[in-house]
């Protein structure tokens, strides 16, 4: 089968379905008359577009963790501390590594081992080993909507018993879940394969069943410049939309400069809606995410609150749809659940001391005109290499590296392009690679690159981009030489 | 002298390629040849490729929370493949959680690491320990 | 003896100081000549003006706590846990409430029983009691500057002690550390006996000796907006540098707004280097400092943290030249050592995060505009009741309600201003009581409050006012009515 | 019927206006007659003026951390000037630092106070406390 954004058929998703379903024994509980009569029955709190919707239309930020254990009950008692103590809107559940790379059956020694030792030796709940009784438990125990939370190439078998076990939001999409999250794994395929995840959503749609798909923001979290991120994400967006989604929340890793990530989250918005009115999907509901620091975090709890309220202010200033939050263990690894209400807490306190406010300037404005401009011209590329299809669009866009992610593990990313900090903390190009940006554009870059230079008495080097990587986790933004200044 | 050789690689499923792709580069900076597998490397891939460059050193990365799970029986394997007594460091983010260093360090010693490194050791402190572990004289610092 | 603002002759300094230096028998140590050779051989980076106008230089700003135990040992043991592991570049010696009040005898208790308790059963240290030697312990055993930081409206024996025991910074003025500190004292009495302090510090600075004064911004830490601050911050630089202080620190208490908050710091230091330079003192050096947050804290720590870092963006994207730091215990009481260095650790990730960052906006600059308008009509008026003399005009000011504190415990203060905050968080006037703004002032903050009142869908009270006390700790910043969105 | 009389105040050297200011204002809406002595009284003020105003019950504050230094011998004062059992309460940031609250409490009602309260404690709290105290019937919730 050819790759091509077109709507598969009913017949195409259900040819498909029963091998999927065998895939692990779980699958085959799945029935789909009976998953979509059981969301039907979902309270209207529990059902996560519509608490989406309605913190748009009233401008506020919605507050979600991330979380995942290895056994259901200890995943439930998670999720209720963070619902209750932690004073969160929106929860996740955190799908663990082994299930990410469909390796079911090395999932399931991960959970007999942590009923053995009695700590979760997962980094998640392993949702498709639980199969979907499992799932409707943890929805059945909880007041509040719950997410799929992955990274997972291949999410068909995963969403079918998500779906069917309740969750009303999915995480994901054949690029941002591919990219970042493989090494081996064909762009062709991954595509294809959310595909089928897009479909399957567009039928419980039909259904009238609303559930909320959210490709994923950050990437690999590391200096991924707006525009890159932002391409894949309306790429995304309009490759769900065509399969029927019709809730979609786009998302953005903050990068640490207010106005460019103000700008960013606010172009985000405006650019997915567009690309979405001019081919035919004005219908959708697009909503934001903004990801706190995505990189690596300071050890000290203090510094990390720091980091976190930072995130907490970009989300609030710009008026995120919702924030996804980071906690004060970050840098050591999956927080107790006791930090990770930390987290949220924090996160809330800034959301609301500053819900009221906006920034809005001069500066603001270009940076919106910039990201705009450069998320156009790849985007625009995009459909020419596809010949005007935007599916067979970005796997040739990955090949030639006209959307190209920094630092990403996949062999399918080219990897030329590599950014850096300007004088301001802003992520800019030390090296554009093969991406298609105006002399105009590039200039820009190049004048803000050696502006850096300049100030720090030193060449734009691959040691510039090392020194941004470290910065955050050392305390600053801009990594600066260590004889700057001194 | 021939530079001592290095097999980098960051084990399981485990997908973090930032800090791999800096130890990349600060232990080629610092004078090592590196042989780097990348992300999501298997056990046997390790070995296979130690055999054939004749590594002096393997560094086995763990991010993802999953490196007790991942790096068991690491070690025998090597035994058993004829790289008896490979020097074998690992380091990272090796269990899930905020857990105490030391009890971590045990368990990784125990299964036949010769160091163990807290999360967010430093490329510098690596190098430092590997011109140990292979006796190499102290050279200028890295930087 | 008249109260007027002309610098005393070392006769009238020297007469007073007898009277002074017999109020506790400590006093009787201080010679001015031993004290200023001690001064003098301290070294560069104890100095406390020297490390403030380097950073003023530099554009960085530096965090500083605040601290004091009972016992010197202890004062000690925290002031180097702040330094090391609170990396706090400007250590603080905050003393204690009954030394404040002049009651030696109450301190002294107080260390008794400290003694005997086993803990600090004052809230600061006792400077007095303690004697040079005792502060020349503490100046030896740390590698920056400290200063004494307090809220005495007598402080001119604390001041002999202080300069004498080797501190070369010194915080109070004779309104600032009398409206909101007092009930009882005469204006005219502090106004007067901070201008010996200050003659004293001027006679160091003829010396030779830097020793920086710091008029206390925050006032009563509640509501307090920024043109009352900073004319009161205003008065008691001129006040200060007419007695020959070189060095002055202005500062400001964070309220909440980030444009405001900005425009405040920015204008306190334009305005205040205007009005110094005008009055003949522009060889003084200026700087600035940013209170976070002064009024009541949320009691979750990591909500304190949000309220942290929030203070610190404002500092840090104001780019004020210190600021000074609350702790997550802030709800709760004086904090631990340890509460107290995360808070600094906290402040120190965002400062340094953020410090290559600025905002800049037509907002801005609107703010800035009614800031320093406001603040001028306040001021010029001061000099008019004064006939030209300010240290009068302020006496009189505050007397018909021209300077008007909110909250004020002092009957020496109208409090007939009312403020409460506007849709966007800044701080107007809901009752401007006499202050003597123009009218088109007046109608801006008019509409500000009624705007928020349409939203809010209520008539403006003194309701809103008290909301707005409350909204910080519960997680807002505009105390919203109850119903309000619902 | 008259309503009850509550004598209010910040003891000691504490200047800590706000939260003084704000339950004069609740305690007069809720209906109490209310005698605001404001900030920095002493032992000796609280009891003249209860004597004077005939007051049903003494509200005492101490935000700044001298509280127990400040509050000892109130009680006593109390029973020597005619006031024996005269009902007192006691609230703010009683002691220094953060400590445990069950502590405070009890050295604070062995110093006689009826009832203790911590930081951060809501006018509504307290005119729940006063209305149990002087067995008042339930009112309306204040707001
Ligand atoms: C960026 C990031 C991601 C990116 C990775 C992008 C990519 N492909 O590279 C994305 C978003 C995709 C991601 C995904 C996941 N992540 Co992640 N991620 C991070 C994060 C924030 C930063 C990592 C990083 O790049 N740091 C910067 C580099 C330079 O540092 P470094 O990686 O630590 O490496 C340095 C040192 O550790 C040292 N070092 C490394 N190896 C060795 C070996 C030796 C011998 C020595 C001496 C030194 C040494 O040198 C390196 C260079 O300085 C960390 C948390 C943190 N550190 O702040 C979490 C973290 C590693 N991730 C975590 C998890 C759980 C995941 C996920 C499972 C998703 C989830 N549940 O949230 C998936 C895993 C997917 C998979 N299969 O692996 C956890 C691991 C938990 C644990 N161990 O308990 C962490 C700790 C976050 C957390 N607290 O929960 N992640
Ligand atoms: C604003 C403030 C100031 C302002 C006060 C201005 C003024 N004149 O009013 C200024 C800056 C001048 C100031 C000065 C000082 N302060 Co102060 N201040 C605060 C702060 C931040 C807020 C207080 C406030 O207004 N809260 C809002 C009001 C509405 O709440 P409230 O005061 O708690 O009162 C409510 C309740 O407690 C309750 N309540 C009060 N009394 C009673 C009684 C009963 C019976 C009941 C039931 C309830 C009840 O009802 C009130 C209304 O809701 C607090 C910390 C905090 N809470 O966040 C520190 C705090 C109270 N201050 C403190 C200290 C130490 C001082 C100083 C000594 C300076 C210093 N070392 O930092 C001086 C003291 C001067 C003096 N002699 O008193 C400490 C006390 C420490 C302790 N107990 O261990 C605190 C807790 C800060 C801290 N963590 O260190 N302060």
């Amino acid at each position: 089968m050819d790759l091509v954004n077109s709507q598969w058929t009913v017949d195409e998703l259900l040819q498909q379905r029963q091998d999927v379903l065998n895939q692990w024994p779980t699958g085959r509980d799945v029935r789909l008359e009976d998953a979509i009569a059981y969301q039907k029955q979902l309270p209207e709190h529990k059902i996560f577009a519509r608490k989406l919707n309605q913190a748009k239309e009233s401008g506020t930020t919605l507050v979600q963790p991330r979380a995942g254990v290895a056994l259901i009950d200890e995943h439930i008692q998670l999720l209720t501390y963070l619902q209750n103590e932690g004073e969160a809107d929106l929860l996740p559940t955190t799908i663990d590594s082994y299930t990410r790379q469909n390796r079911y059956q090395k999932a399931e020694e991960g959970i007999s081992e942590s009923i053995r030792t009695g700590k979760s030796m997962l980094n998640g709940f392993p949702a498709v080993n639980h199969g979907i009784e499992g799932c409707r438990r943890i929805i059945e125990s909880l007041d509040i909507p719950v997410q799929i939370r992955h990274g997972t190439p291949d999410a068909r078998l995963l969403a079918e018993i998500s779906y069917a076990g309740g969750f009303t939001s999915y995480e994901g999409g054949g690029i941002s879940y591919n990219i970042p999250y493989a090494k081996n794994v064909d762009l062709e395929k991954t595509i294809r394969d959310w595909q089928y995840v897009d479909r399957l959503t567009g039928y419980y749609e039909e259904a009238g069943v609303m559930i909320n798909r959210e490709p994923f923001g950050p990437l690999t979290g590391t200096l991924v410049p707006p525009c890159i991120s932002h391409a894949v994400a309306i790429i995304e967006a309009l490759l769900a939309a065509e399969q029927g989604v019709r809730n979609i929340t786009v998302g953005y890793g903050q990068c640490g400069n207010l106005l460019q990530d103000v700008a960013a989250i606010q172009t985000l918005q405006a650019l997915t809606d567009e690309y979405l009115r001019r081919y035919g999907h004005g219908d959708a509901s697009i909503t934001t995410v903004l990801h706190q620091w995505m990189g690596g975090f300071p050890q000290d709890e203090a510094k990390a609150f720091a980091v976190i309220a930072w995130g907490s202010t970009v989300a609030a200033l710009a008026h995120a749809t919702k924030v996804i939050v980071k906690s004060p263990h970050e840098a050591f690894g999956v927080p107790t659940m006791e930090a990770n209400a930390q987290g949220i807490r924090c996160t809330r306190q800034v959301i609301s001391m500053l819900g009221d406010q906006s920034v809005n300037t001069h500066a603001l404005k270009d940076e919106k005109l910039v990201i705009a401009a450069e998320t156009r011209c790849i985007l625009d590329k995009c459909f020419e290499l596809g010949g005007g299809d935007i599916a067979k669009g970005a796997v040739r866009a990955f090949q030639a590296g006209v959307i190209d992610v920094p630092f990403a593990p996949s062999r399918f990313n080219a990897g030329k392009m590599l950014p850096a900090r300007d004088n301001d903390g802003a992520i800019r190009f030390f090296n554009p690679g093969a991406l298609p940006l105006t002399p105009e554009l590039l200039d820009f870059h190049r004048e803000k690159i050696n502006e850096r230079a300049k100030e720090e008495k030193r060449q734009p080097s691959f040691q510039m981009v090392i020194d941004d990587v470290y910065a955050i986790s050392k305390g600053r933004l801009v990594g600066r030489p260590a004889n700057y200044r001194s | 002298m021939q530079p001592k050789k290095i097999v980098l690689g960051v084990i399981g499923a485990d997908v973090h390629a930032v800090g791999n792709k800096i130890l990349d580069y600060a232990f080629t900076s610092a004078g090592f040849e590196v042989i780097n597998l990348g992300v999501m490397v298997s056990q046997e891939e390790f070995i296979a490729a130690s055999i054939e460059a004749a590594a002096d050193v393997i560094v086995v990365s763990s991010l993802y929370g999953h490196g007790e799970l991942d790096c068991r029986g690491l070690r025998q394997k090597c035994d058993e493949s004829g790289l008896s007594g490979i020097p074998m460091i690992v380091g990272g983010n090796l269990v899930v959680g905020k857990q105490q260093f030391n009890e971590v360090e045990k368990r990784f010693l125990d299964m036949g690491f010769d160091r163990v490194f807290p999360p967010g050791t430093s490329p510098e402190t690596a190098i430092e320990a590997i011109r140990e572990i292979l006796k190499m004289p102290e050279a200028d610092s890295f930087t």
